[in-house]
């Protein structure tokens, strides 16, 4: 059965369908339905991949446009798959939390939520493509939803949001066109599948230029420091829902990108930047963090949150060990379920009070204790407590970078401590002391955002207790990886005789 | 030399489109002279479709046939490859523009009368129309497919003139705003004929280098011919003067966007679009049959020149506030992205093949989005006529999505987003460009359609994320015909941006068999 | 003697082991996902739950004391938790047990002083799913297998505690408290990641019994780098210079918090990791030296900061840390110190928690008035309370033949053998000691009435009391019980090793006596300044040292001028360089080319003849161009 | 001696653009270039004279015949624009720019 095509056909004719709906009550319920069916479509795919089978599993392969060598190909390994994972449980959650925020300002919902199932197409497409061209056309065209949901139905600065977020991106990408053009041309195979262009550019500085083409536009999507400015704008600026795909789902292209493109097409040249890859992801991890800390608007604030995130993921993919790997791999899945936790409540807040200024809150703890609780529980998983699944990726990124680079995992670990000041300072000024008189009458979560939030804090939890379902999957994957870029983990000083460990 | 001059041998089923367009123009100025006024538009509409229509079906019929492999016409007219390609994607244009047209509420009704004048009063009142209209398209058509088929430089001349001189005069007869139409009418005519002065004089220059105006003899003299390198050097350069300012290559662009402005919007589709075309496949024949062995000198010219047009089109168009003009900016954007595709021209057979098809897929995929683009303009007014400015676009995204949305996606493949047309265009271009090794050209051609991009968006800033003023301008209810020009410029700007193999192909066979020499 | 084998175990109590977490984890979460609905009998429920892991805690000791001393290590498989990096176990030895008794032990009683104590406050089910998730953390902190878990529940009971700091979250200072102790407690964490990651590094596994076992193959330098990054977690947990700070602000919470986490069990997680890392340190000379050093600092600075309080709990948490110093100290000292290091830890959590207590019962009469001044003459209003109280007074001042008693001198004795700067240290900090619980006895329950009028004291009810009898008990027999005849030391010893031949304990020695005289010294001044004399209702002036004691010996002060305020200056500059300069950049490029773009159209002059004049000039330079690149 | 010919079409053609550069009047404007087009054939003449063939000769004829249609429509677009602005300085046409 032609999985991928499925998932991505299903959205598809939902988004379709959606537009057809006359009442807007049914349209949202119309997507929810379709949003669960591509869910439990990935699930089932989910659970026929086998961890320890081919690299690329599902594949499909159609010719597409033979002149130019482009194949409608995609198919899934490990990493790629608890993406789409990700992303086909994170849309039905969005649905459901952004019920309203559609109508907010009398615009379409419909198209709101059509935009929606489009993305989630595009953005299993993207994690799915097995051809660079493919891959670049999801990349871009991924855009294009994302920047009507944020200049249709954001905030009041969302033009400008939208605006520089395409842009940015645009840019970005067309530098990578450049790049995937190049090497199409002088790997010379007449295809652009990416299995076969893997080790094809031999010549160091070729690999070179090609790796800043794709890297370039790569760091600006994760985004990396100094290419972040777009997302506190953007996120601050989108509403609820998209913010959380955003930061959630398409900023992990970035990184993704970097894992699968950059280091097994480029491998001398990845390791050629390594350092460099390694300085920015720390000074964005630290630098990140201290600016969070100096946010007087919550969206930002999270946002600049995941600027230090991303900072860790990208060290974790370019520190090249196999827990570095898989953390950064399992970081991008957690950090989408405790940024989309983050986003979401944050929204509810919004919604109630109308202001995204942490100074208009205080003490909200003690009339909506629920609404608080869960914030405290996303906090915490954003300040990657152990017990939650953010802490096991980020261990496991930060235990695999120092094997390799001490110093700048030591600098990351700062981070650590930062990321409490951060979280529990939002979480003092907004939720504790003496309840604010503007906030007096809010009422705690509904039974709806009850179940936004409750499957976020379940999946935390139960990751962080038992991550090994999504690490077997991983796992293999990232080692294949490494292995295609010829790196092995360093040996210990003291090799013990251990059992299995 | 014994005084029998012996009559030239004609193919005439070569040029048959040619002839069917011409008698179509001719038999039309003769429905001018004697139908009835009445009758005129019921006549000309009809004939020129269905001419339109036969001339491609002869065209395609000429291409299932086999592609000639010698010029016809003693050598003046080459019914080749590319040609044959070319005169399809013009025949379509035109057929298109035409349906624009037919909405007679863009044209004057008598152009001789005075603006705010009594007689215009008159004309108004007794609904009299510029039916000439028609024939003088088919003229223009004419040329059009004349020029780039055109195998010597008097042919080539000729052509042009065919091709502008109707031109001139349909710019000058807007119904609306009639002083800036005549206006551009006024300077489009003297630049024009000030550049064919600079072409034609390139031509003589030629002529006295290589003895013949004749492209393939040209290019044989280069080799041959020495120590007259001047002659030939600037003969050529004049040449190009007059080519590059039909396609509004910088710095030879300035008429663009004023006379894209004045002239009746339908017009202005058929020159951004078939005028574009017809002038590409003419530089084309012309640098690649005539100077094809001098090519190491004019591709560095060219260089800057794509540059220098791309640069300055897009800068220029971020600040523009008129949605014609911005277009027309956009335009010679375009047109400097395109002169990356000759450029890429290089050496051998695969590369020349997959430069040239992937030229022509841009046109086709530029010419038919900014054809839906300029329609879709037509139909955007408020009191004082089509809405041009771009402040008054302001919410257009609320009155009337569809519209808004469509005009959107044109936009969107001006700015070569992935799944339009416009990206596979771009593409195609940059690849071949590549793979010439005109990497560094790619590199700023990317940057520049980075900043590009922004104004096309600006604009679908403007529809969607900013509400509509109160005096908004209204979406008029669309003509058949307009509608069916929009629908149809979308659909290929879809179908090309999800599928293009099959133009593809097609291109890729008609560069196969290159220019004949 | 070097620690034993660890032997895979299944079955028994032991087996349950992980019962202990588990039960009153689904404590934690029935009350805390119940919501409302459990409000009626949540406090039952979660002293349920922390008696049921009691009891699960004494059936698995009286399991392993059935084994052979060599054989009483037993490990527990429970599932891999991060493929690759570490399964979690569960190690059941005598170490982790006398842990887990004393914490299942005295949790259970303040769970059950904790009915009484929080019957008024509305949201005491939460209270009691905090204890519980505390315990359950606790536990999971004590019985990990390897780093990792323990980790996990080092920072779990990190999060109880904050929970609980901060369980008053409506008053600002309960929330700042709360705030700055876990980030204080991350510093610390901090410390320990790195020493985690150093340990995988060179060993590339966290399980105790492989990383332990090969400790002596690795370089001493990586040890002492292990060691001291250990260090620094233990001094945050454990509120050691120069991570103390924190621990007096706790006192924020609850007083059954203060009891149970910043005195009898969390705060000596710090000990708890030294001891069980005993190995590495043992690879360390530097280490140990500096781990020493940092108890008698510790302890000193705990103690004086003890003698300026005024409030009764923070005056008991200066002795907390002052305490804790002492069994870091021995810690320090190895194996030797072990024994007396977990024992002073027992001993100690049962009088300290018995002192907490009394101060809350004591608060609690007194409308929860913690200013020490307004007490007074309390010993015959609440005489129960009161002799608790003294009890645990005089066995924390080392009354002879009270478990302070045994395990302080036994610590003083060992650090002399080791160290005879820090034995004396040692000695005068127990004279100080001596002073200044015997200044708060006095202040509170001897003296004359300085009572507020609103105050009207009474005795607490049996919930409150009788554990404050228990714990007394405890206090009473406990260090008798485990330092005579070495009988802890002899039982600790397959967990943590022992000296080849044990030291006997002789009462009458040098230091000994010294210690005692000093404390007879101590308590004769308080009871001059204080019990005699009468009782400033307002504190005095002071001299400079009372001020320097009040101030905490100036250690929030210095935390703010060293990173508070660089922190605060560096994030603005920070947030403005983002902003202006970053984005700034972002955004200039945009405005330069919008602003060429407005320049550059002026160019278009609308002149045809300019126009011509460009067509003229471009057609020259286009010729000159041809001709340059022709004849090139 | 061809080679005067061809100094005299180059000097004819340079007239004819300068002047097209610095006269205001409509007409003026385009007679000069009409000039030169006529440079351009006495061009063609003389090379035809030149390469002894008659194909420049030939041409002449053409570009008269183009001159021609090209008067006729200029002339009638200026005209125009002459009636409704009532002056022919092509400066006064420049409400379309920057």
């Amino acid at each position: 059965m032609p999985w991928l095509s499925t998932l991505m056909g299903v959205s598809v004719l939902g988004a379709l369908g959606v537009t057809l709906v006359r009442n807007d009550k049914l349209a949202k319920q119309f997507t929810l339905v379709v949003s669960l069916i591509v869910l439990a479509l990935t699930v089932a795919m989910a659970v026929q991949f086998s961890p320890n089978g081919d690299k690329f599993q599902f594949a499909e392969t159609y010719d597409w446009i033979p002149a130019f060598g482009v194949h409608y190909g995609v198919a899934v390994d490990g990493i790629a798959l608890v993406l789409i994972l990700l992303s086909a449980i994170l849309v039905p959650i969005v649905v459901l939390a952004s019920w309203h925020d559609a109508e907010a300002g009398k615009r379409s919902v419909r198209t709101y939520f059509s935009l929606l199932l489009v993305l989630e197409a595009m953005m299993i497409g993207v994690f799915a493509a097995t051809d660079v061209f493919l891959f670049y056309v999801f990349f871009e065209a991924m855009l294009i939803p994302m920047y009507f949901m944020i200049g249709s139905y954001g905030g009041a600065q969302r033009s400008y949001a939208a605006v520089k977020f395409l842009l940015y991106s645009l840019f970005g990408g067309l530098l990578m066109l450049v790049a995937v053009i190049a090497l199409y041309s002088i790997a010379g195979k007449g295809t652009f599948m990416f299995p076969d262009l893997v080790g094809t550019i031999q010549d160091v500085t070729t690999q070179k230029w090609l790796f800043l083409g794709f890297f370039i536009a790569f760091a600006i999507k994760a985004p990396l420091w100094p290419f972040h400015t777009w997302l506190p704008d953007a996120a601050a600026q989108a509403p609820a829902g998209a913010a959380v795909l955003l930061v959630g789902v398409l900023d992990k292209v970035g990184t993704y990108g970097m894992l699968r493109f950059c280091l097994e097409l480029f491998p001398d040249a990845a390791k050629f930047f390594t350092p460099l890859v390694i300085t920015l992801s720390v000074i964005g991890i630290v630098y990140g963090a201290i600016v969070a800390i100096g946010q007087t608007d919550m969206k930002r604030l999270i946002a600049y949150t995941s600027v230090s995130h991303f900072g860790f993921i990208a060290m974790g993919v370019f520190a090249m060990t196999t827990s570095a790997g898989a953390g950064a791999t399992l970081y991008m899945v957690n950090h989408g379920f405790s940024t989309g936790a983050l986003f979401l409540i944050a929204g509810f807040l919004i919604y109630r009070r109308g202001s995204q200024f942490i100074a208009d809150y205080g003490g909200v703890q003690k009339v909506a204790p629920v609404l608080a609780g869960t914030f405290l529980v996303a906090g915490l998983s954003s300040l990657s407590l152990p017990g939650l699944s953010t802490f096991v990726s980020e261990f496991m990124v930060l235990t695999g970078t120092y094997q390799r680079y001490v110093v700048p995992a030591v600098i990351a670990t700062v981070g650590v401590i930062l990321a409490a000041i951060y979280i529990l300072w939002m979480y003092q000024r907004m939720m504790n002391g003496p309840t604010a008189e503007s906030v007096k009458s809010l009422p705690d979560l509904n039974a709806r955002e009850k179940w936004v939030v409750a499957p976020l804090v379940a999946l935390l939890l139960v990751f962080g207790f038992y991550p090994k379902p999504l690490l077997d999957v991983i796992n293999p994957a990232v080692k294949d990886t490494l292995s295609s870029v010829s790196v092995t983990d360093p040996q210990p000083a003291v090799p013990v005789a251990q059992e299995g460990q | 030399m014994n005084g029998t001059i012996e009559a030239p041998t004609i193919e005439y089923a070569l040029l048959a489109p040619l002839l069917v367009v011409f008698g179509a123009a001719i038999v039309g100025v003769l429905v001018e002279a004697f139908a009835p006024r009445y009758l005129r538009s019921a006549i000309h509409l009809p004939l020129t479709l269905l001419s339109l229509a036969g001339a491609f079906a002869l065209a395609v019929w000429q291409a299932l046939k086999g592609v000639p492999t010698k010029p016809a016409a003693m050598g003046a007219v080459a019914v080749d490859g590319p040609a044959l390609f070319i005169w399809g994607t013009i025949l379509i244009l035109a057929f298109v523009s035409v349906l624009l047209i037919k909405d007679e509420e863009h044209f004057v009704g008598s152009a001789a009368a005075v603006p705010g004048s009594a007689e215009e009063e008159q004309a108004l009142i007794e609904r009299a129309a510029h039916t000439e209209v028609y024939p003088l398209l088919m003229f223009a058509v004419g040329g059009m497919l004349l020029f780039p088929a055109a195998n010597d430089l008097l042919v080539a001349f000729v052509a042009l003139e065919v091709m502008s001189l109707p031109l001139y005069l349909l710019c000058g007869l807007a119904r609306r705003r009639r002083l800036l139409s005549q206006e551009a009418a006024v300077k489009y005519f003297l630049l024009g004929a000030f550049s064919s002065a600079f072409f034609l004089y390139g031509t003589a220059l030629l002529y006295g280098f290589a003895g013949s105006v004749e492209l393939a003899r040209i290019n044989l003299a280069l080799g041959t011919v020495g120590g007259q390198d001047t002659l030939l050097y600037i003969g050529a350069a004049l040449l190009g003067v007059g080519l590059l300012f039909k396609i509004g290559a910088a710095p030879f662009q300035a008429w663009k966007p004023d006379v894209y402005q004045g002239s009746p919007t339908p017009v202005t589709a058929l020159m951004a679009s078939g005028t574009l075309v017809a002038a590409f496949g003419a530089l084309l024949r012309v640098f690649w049959v005539g100077l094809g062995g001098l090519d190491w000198d004019w591709r560095p010219v060219l260089y800057g020149v794509a540059i220098l047009t791309m640069v300055v089109g897009a800068i220029l168009a971020i600040t523009q506030t008129d949605i014609k003009r911005m277009l027309a900016y956009s335009s010679v954007a375009h047109g400097g992205f395109l002169l990356i595709g000759v450029i890429a021209t290089g050496h051998t057979q695969a590369e020349n093949t997959s430069a040239l098809s992937g030229l022509l897929f841009y046109l086709v995929a530029y010419g038919f989005t900014t054809v839906g683009a300029f329609a879709v303009v037509t139909m955007v007014r408020d009191a004082g006529g089509e809405a041009w400015h771009l402040s008054r676009w302001a919410g257009l995204g609320k009155r009337s999505p569809l519209l808004a949305g469509v005009f959107a996606f044109f936009l969107l493949a001006f700015a070569g987003i992935p799944l339009t047309s416009g990206f596979f265009g771009k593409y195609a271009i940059f690849q071949a460009a590549v793979d010439n090794g005109a990497t560094p050209l790619v590199i700023i051609g990317v940057v520049a359609s980075a900043v590009a991009a922004f104004f096309y968006v600006r604009v679908i800033v403007l529809m969607f994320f900013s509400d509509p003023a109160a005096d908004g301008p209204s979406v008029v209810l669309p003509s058949r015909g307009t509608a069916a020009v929009v629908g149809v410029a979308a659909l290929a700007t879809v179908v090309l941006g999800v599928y293009p193999q099959p133009v593809l192909d097609l291109a890729h066979t008609a560069a196969q068999s290159l220019f004949v020499r | 003697m070097e620690p034993a084998e660890i032997i895979q175990h299944s079955g028994g109590a032991i087996g349950a082991a992980w019962l202990m977490i588990a039960l009153p984890l689904v404590g934690a979460a029935v009350l805390l996902l119940g919501g409302r609905r459990t409000d009626k009998f949540g406090h039952l429920l979660g002293v349920l739950m922390a008696v049921a892991s009691f009891v699960v805690a004494a059936l698995s000791f009286a399991q392993l004391l059935g084994f052979a001393p060599g054989e009483r290590r037993r490990g527990i498989e429970l599932y891999e938790f991060i493929p690759g990096l570490a399964k979690v176990g569960l190690l059941v030895d005598p170490l982790s047990i006398s842990f887990c008794l004393l914490i299942t032990f005295v949790g259970s009683l303040i769970h059950i002083y904790s009915i009484g104590y929080m019957a008024h406050d509305p949201n005491r089910r939460r209270f009691f799913a905090y204890l519980n998730l505390f315990v359950a953390a606790m536990l999971l902190l004590v019985l990990a297998d390897n780093y990792v878990a323990l980790f996990v529940g080092w920072e779990g009971v990190g999060l109880a505690s904050y929970l609980l700091i901060g369980f008053w979250q409506h008053k600002p200072s309960a929330a700042t408290a709360a705030k700055k102790a876990f980030i204080v407690n991350r510093v610390g964490d901090f410390g320990l990641l790195l020493g985690i990651f150093t340990i995988f590094a060179t060993f590339h596994t966290l399980a105790f019994s492989d990383v332990l076992g090969n400790a002596s193959k690795a370089s001493s330098g990586t040890l002492t780098a292990i060691g001291l990054l250990l260090l620094v977690g233990a001094c945050g947990k454990s509120a050691q210079l120069p991570l103390q700070s924190w621990l007096l602000d706790a006192m924020e919470g609850p007083t059954p918090v203060s009891a149970l986490i910043h005195a009898a069990t969390m705060v000596t997680a710090g000990v708890y990791l030294i001891v069980r890392s005993g190995p590495i340190f043992q690879g360390a000379e530097t280490a140990q030296l500096v781990v020493t050093i940092v108890g008698v600092a510790t302890l000193l600075a705990g103690a004086i900061i003890g003698t300026a309080k005024d409030d009764i709990k923070k005056a008991l948490a200066g002795s907390t840390m002052s305490q804790i110093g002492y069994m870091v100290l021995a810690a320090g000292v190895g194996p030797v110190g072990y024994a007396f290091a977990i024992a002073h830890l027992i001993t100690h959590g049962f009088f300290k928690a018995d002192m907490f207590l009394g101060a809350g019962s004591v608060m609690h009469a007194m409308n929860d008035e913690v200013d020490m001044r307004k007490y007074g003459a309390l010993r015959k209003v609440m005489p129960l309370t009161f002799w608790t109280f003294l009890i645990g007074y005089l066995a924390i001042i080392g009354f002879p033949l009270l478990s302070g008693y045994f395990t302080k001198d036994g610590i003083i004795e060992v650090a002399m053998e080791h160290n005879a700067i820090l034995g004396w240290l040692a000695v005068i900090g127990a004279g100080i000691t001596g002073f200044y619980m015997s200044r708060l006895v006095f202040m509170t329950f001897f003296g004359a009435k300085r009572w507020e009028p609103t105050a009207h004291p009474h005795e607490s009810p049996a919930v409150m009391t009788v554990p404050l009898i228990v714990l007394s008990i405890g206090a009473i027999v406990l260090g008798w019980f485990l330092i005579m005849g070495n009988r802890f030391m002899t039982f600790l010893a397959p967990a943590v090793g022992a000296p080849e031949e044990m030291p006997a304990f002789h009462p009458f020695s040098v230091p000994g006596l010294a210690t005692l005289a000093l404390v007879a010294i101590g308590a004769a001044y308080a009871w001059m300044k204080y019990g005699r004399a009468e009782v400033p209702a307002v504190a005095p002036r002071g001299s400079f040292l009372t001020t320097f004691a009040r101030r905490d010996l100036y250690g929030d002060a210095l935390n703010e001028a060293l990173f508070m305020r660089p922190g605060q200056w560096l994030t603005r500059l920070a947030v403005f360089f983002d902003n202006r300069g970053v984005d700034g950049l972002v955004n200039g490029l945009a405005a330069g080319i919008g602003g060429t773009s407005g320049r550059l159209r002026r160019v278009q002059t609308g002149f045809v003849r300019s126009y011509a004049l460009s067509i003229f000039l471009g057609a020259a330079v286009l010729a000159g161009a041809w001709l340059v690149v022709g004849n090139l | 001696m061809t080679t005067h010919y061809l100094v005299l079409s180059a000097l004819l053609f340079a007239i004819g653009g300068v002047g097209v550069l610095v006269r205001r009047n409509a007409i003026v404007v385009f007679m000069c270039v009409e000039l030169m087009l006529n440079a351009c054939n006495l061009a063609f003449v003389t090379f035809a004279r030149q390469n002894g063939n008659l194909d420049g000769q030939l041409i002449a004829f053409f570009v008269m015949i183009v001159a021609a249609a090209e008067v006729v429509i200029g002339l009638a677009i200026i005209v125009t624009i002459f009636r409704t602005r009532r002056s022919a300085s092509v400066d006064d046409a420049s409400l379309l720019k920057y």
